[in-house]
């Protein structure tokens, strides 16, 4: 590591710099959402106009390439990751680089997962309900109602990504040594949730019935005891090895599993 | 059926698969419902058709990169059917759930054309061409909104007959097939986050996440407060041992009486 | 009704909320009812009234500093007019429940002034006058004392219609609004402690103590159990760090051999 | 810290002490009983007798008012932590001020749970339905019974604050580290159970219910939906911040509380 | 019936309490009623008896060390006596069930004396007699193979009348005692084990275990699951205390950069 | 420890010996299965030729009582472990003594869960409800397939004992602190395990049952609001402490146990 990326960037954001990086994580978040890295296009579009202004080079081409690996959150509140980021590289530059990308992946799940909890289910079960009721008997007010509470929710999304940087700004003046346990620590509370997600997530049943007189014996059943969730973690175990394979890409990994998907529910061992 | 009213549908089409993916503000069957309805000049049936549809979906979100049956197309086309037909909302929901289920797969379709975009952009990342890395970011746009713009376009043209012949021909077990690949699909994504993150490390924290949610049927939300309890643990364990190792007792002895201070406020 | 009955159960009623606190023999509205149905020369019916009313309160306690139904004033009434109108434990049962309901409040009255005590225990101490404080302590019993034993000998006075008039006047609304008071009262009892607690530095803990709770429903045996195990966990980590601390890794390689050893026993 | 309040205290308690003081337990551990410190009086007067006999002038008073902090337990068991306490005081003296603190605090939580079970719902649960039903029949050998047990457990609770007092003193005599830990131990466990309180203990449910046509939406489930005991978990972040503020006192609280239990209770937003 | 049966079927009887400590190929009533059946030149209701017997023992198994109803031993009684007496399944399962219950006794008379070879073998090995040792442990075949064979010789000798007047004579209080005696008994494997592990260095785990069992019922896969999570994490810091102790810091820094370099990848 | 035991078994163990060692396993592991030790016999037995291969006098002595210890695992899985040892012993000979034992004792816990689900619960769940329902109609087929399965498995258990070797040996050649981690780690997992087994296997009820009149008390329900499990855990406690007594043997406390259950079970106050 040279000395020269350790100089930190000077020039503070403002709040319209701010707003702005909401803007654009705003608008490009999922735009270009694919199953190969996700939201990182989002991510990298986001802070693209921050790398450029503190990066150049060789350097910028580093920090382009960390800010666009595999991204994947609940757009409604990632923009709280983003915050803690700008704040990050503003003060320690491309020799955060780890720090930033141990921080992306260790708060994604989590965010995600609260996230869709609360911006997802809830409001849409709350709202959806009034509304469709309200509709089944003619009066659009209930529908008009999810609107307004959209729009509102549209408003407090610009507090997220403010939120994040300051959270971060605190915690770039401490001591290093705190900075990389709280980047273990997110990076453990993002594994822990990815290993909820497995279950939750993939829904994997083998729908396979064995009758015989009075007697059903379910595989779903039988694979339970053995454990719950045994067929998604299987398949995870599946395509991480695949993943390793070489000339794998993960794009005909996806063809891959869909294929498999097809067929394996063709002959009735996989159902959804 | 008047071409104003066919091109407003097409461009609702496509601006209801931008929506949730940016502002959020009409991302549900009973808007867009609503929205056919008023276009077609019949509030209540579009009403009652994307109240019946939103009751289908209560809830069930599109996590992890999952599709959902796609019943805001369905909610347009149920709709303008139904009022041209004059054949009522039962109709409406016997049209708009099939072409839901189908939709699903241009879902599918779309979600996996943006890797061409993806790959693109890695490219002039790579060239250090940060512009047109960015405009190739933007260009995702159109596999999304055309995925639900040209079909819906086309099945106002083709008439609600042809639609549902087309309907009638696509074979159960494609469809059943297509249903449970679109269930298993996110292991891709969750492999390449494992394959991304230090999951050596903290293999123990994946386990414990999955043996909560898959033995105790602990939900998303009690997962990361759990999750959150370790990291804290963790990172207190971190600061120590960094002070143990930085300089030796002494600082630690104080952070204890610190701490032993609290006890006296 | 006798002058020396009355005076007996007034007296009964100083006692049994002063019971609980101390000796806990009588605690309860099964032996509230037989003795006041001894008093009253009727055996029968206080074990009656004492029985339903005990019943109603099975195992529920007051935990944390809520506050629970009096039902022990409430047997104490009811038996007491059961005999005098004849009209049967049915009756007796209609109006000792209202009576409990109500004397919570009461009883939240009385933890209440006795933080009249607390400040002057806490100004005696300041002024290093220990006796004065001692006695401040003892004072407390007049609080819970007087607020089972004025009502009970009032409502003995005033016979039972005018009981059950004053009872009918006071509004549902008050009465359900101060069962939700002390429903939520303990919120205060545990935000003392946690700003008493050094809560920060084992905020993973409470989090943990809550989820097991909240989510998996493991009763408070349980989680003192499985809170038991982590600070043992925690006890050996410090003890192993201190070693580490002060002595090198030589102490340490002592230990490591010694507990090897134990597999030779 | 000054060298004097080092100095141990010689004389060892005898039998009588401990009697003693499990006898001034008795009766004044909950005759103070109140919302702001809830035990602490009867803590303090329980052990008032030694803390004159050991300390004097400054120290004594600094040492009474450590006594006469927050304190809360099952009365039953609690005689446990003063014989610990008392065992380490005489050891150690007012140098032992932060670890009595401590274990206090720890201590207590743990030892409510468990005798609250034991000691409340158990024993009357038993006891209860067994003389209820007797008595139902007119017959009063269930409840004398119950009185009977009462007076074991009466004698029974003349064990636990010598049990103490040995451990305290078995604790005493190992190295100053070990002491330390054993506090920071207590202190964990007791924070734990604190957390399983805040569900178990508090009752706050928003018993609102929206109704339309055939659909009914319970607040309660749209709320459990997003965290299990959301109230009580807000009610406490609310009390906490209130005691942070200046000019709060707990007594001001507690009113506060009442009026907001009655207030929302009116307008159906909370139930019991 | 003929003397090569009754051999066959002694044979068989023996071999069936061998076959599941070793190759375990027809460890069930299902195989041993059939064989019995072909044995008796009556394969259906030699399948029948053994069908019936089965589905009353589905994955109950003998784990820990605890014994469980012999069925197998039942089979054989039931078959036999089913074709010689000609009456039918329901017949032979009113006397297999009783004898399957009385022949636990037999299993645990079996693992019990086997203690006695236990002792020999310990003494030949302090010894130095490693020979004598090793064939004092293939003498365990005999109180296992007898502990059955023995018996269905008997039974098979003196006929089912006899066999139903001994199952009559023993009182109900015995066969419940012994049965409860044999839900008790792995109480003893389990505080041996307890008596042998460093149980004091690893109380916590016990404890979570014991809670993630009794409390959320977790089963033995997910314990195990939950175990090697927590072992892991064990490991990890004995692994970087050792670091620290040996090294000092330095070491440590090696280690966490080369973590992070994963990220790269 | 002198240095003369510190010398490693240069001749490295061949398929032959991996495959002998299994076979001996498959015969012995139960054949002398008893109440005091369980396996030990049956893992003394099989690995025998190898401690005579490797030891000899006082040494040899030394390692046969050490693998003569108590054991007791799932005979279809336990060869891992045996792979493992002869994997150490045969590299570090007999100053790994007491990591063997060790890793015997933490790993045959979780191993025994695990192949009982497998081996013992699932397998003889499916093919039982098969074979027995085809054998109801009087077709032999069902039963005839269970015994193919088992003779695949049969073929199976010879893969885990070389499994294990080889896992050991990866183990052997990483550094001493390391494997002293690793048998400990296997330690903890294994007392897991152990206490997840005192609810799972024990089985004891209090039957006892109070009625009057409408009234019933159930015991059971009682004890369990003490605390699940709690008669188990208290039979454990006291035969632990039973086996501390001088004088006593694993015998004797057997017996006492048997005679316990009948006793407890004639006064109906224990129950299976
Ligand atoms: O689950 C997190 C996130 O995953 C994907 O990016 C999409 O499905 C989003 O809708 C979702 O919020
Ligand atoms: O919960 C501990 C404790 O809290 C308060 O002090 C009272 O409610 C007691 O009855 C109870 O035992
Ligand atoms: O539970 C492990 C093990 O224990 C004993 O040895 C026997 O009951 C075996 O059948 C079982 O596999």
């Amino acid at each position: 590591m040279t000395k020269a990326n350790m100089k930190t960037n000077e020039n503070g954001l403002t709040k319209k710099d701010l707003f702005r990086a909401n803007w654009r994580w705003l608008w490009s978040s999922q735009l270009a959402w694919n199953y190969e890295k996700m939201m990182a296009t989002g991510y990298f579009y986001t802070v693209l106009p921050f790398l450029k202004r503190w990066y150049h080079d060789d350097e910028l081409v580093d920090m382009m390439k960390m800010q666009d690996q595999f991204f994947n959150t609940n757009a409604f509140v990632g923009g709280f990751i983003i915050g803690m980021d700008l704040a990050i590289e503003e003060k320690k530059g491309s020799a955060a680089k780890n720090t930033v990308a141990g921080i992306k992946t260790g708060l994604m799940g989590p965010l995600a997962g609260v996230g869709d909890t609360i911006f997802g289910v809830i409001i849409s079960t709350i709202f959806g309900s009034i509304g469709a009721y309200m509709g089944l008997k003619g009066n659009p007010v209930g529908a008009f109602l999810w609107i307004l509470v959209d729009l509102i929710v549209l408003f407090a999304r610009f507090s997220f990504l403010p939120m994040g940087y300051y959270q971060g700004a605190k915690l770039i003046d401490s001591a290093q040594g705190k900075l990389n346990a709280v980047t273990d620590a997110a990076i453990l509370l993002g594994v822990t949730v990815v290993g909820a997600l497995i279950p939750t997530v993939i829904t994997a049943k083998v729908p396979f019935v064995f009758r015989s007189g009075k007697v059903t014996l379910k595989a779903q059943s039988m694979l339970d005891q053995i454990m719950p969730s045994l067929v998604p973690v299987l398949l995870v175990l599946f395509v991480y090895w695949l993943l390793g394979k070489k000339k794998m890409t993960s794009t005909k990994i996806i063809l891959l599993v869909m294929i498999l998907g097809i067929v394996l529910s063709y002959f009735h061992i996989l159902g959804a | 059926m008047q071409w104003w009213q066919i091109l407003l549908l097409t461009a609702l089409a496509f601006w209801m698969v931008i929506d949730p993916l940016t502002l959020v503000l009409i991302n549900n069957p009973l808007a867009i419902g609503m929205i056919s309805g008023l276009i077609m000049g019949n509030l209540k049936i579009g009403l009652a058709v994307g109240s019946t549809l939103q009751l289908m979906v209560l809830g069930v979100g599109t996590y992890g990169g999952a599709s959902m049956p796609d019943f805001m197309t369905g909610a347009i086309i149920g709709t303008v059917y139904a009022v041209l037909t004059g054949k009522g909302t039962q109709f409406a929901i016997g049209l708009a759930v099939p072409v839901g289920l189908l939709m699903v797969q241009l879902d599918v379709l779309a979600r996996f054309t943006n890797t061409i975009f993806q790959h693109r952009v890695d490219r002039f990342i790579s060239n250090n061409e940060p512009k047109k890395a960015a405009r190739n970011v933007l260009y995702g746009v159109f596999p999304w909104g055309l995925s639900r713009a040209l079909p819906v376009f086309i099945m106002l043209l083709v008439g609600n007959h042809v639609v549902k012949a087309i309907l009638a021909v696509i074979p159960t077990w494609l469809t059943t097939g297509l249903k449970v690949s679109g269930g298993i699909l996110p292991v891709v994504g969750i492999a390449i986050l494992l394959r991304y993150l230090p999951t050596k490390k903290f293999f123990s924290y994946l386990l414990i996440g999955f043996l909560a949610s898959a033995y105790l049927k602990v939900p998303m939300m009690g997962v990361a407060l759990m999750g959150a309890a370790m990291a804290f643990i963790y990172y207190k364990n971190e600061l120590k041992s960094a002070n143990y190792a930085l300089a030796g007792q002494q600082q630690e002895k104080e952070e204890y009486e610190n701490d032993k201070g609290e006890y006296e406020n």
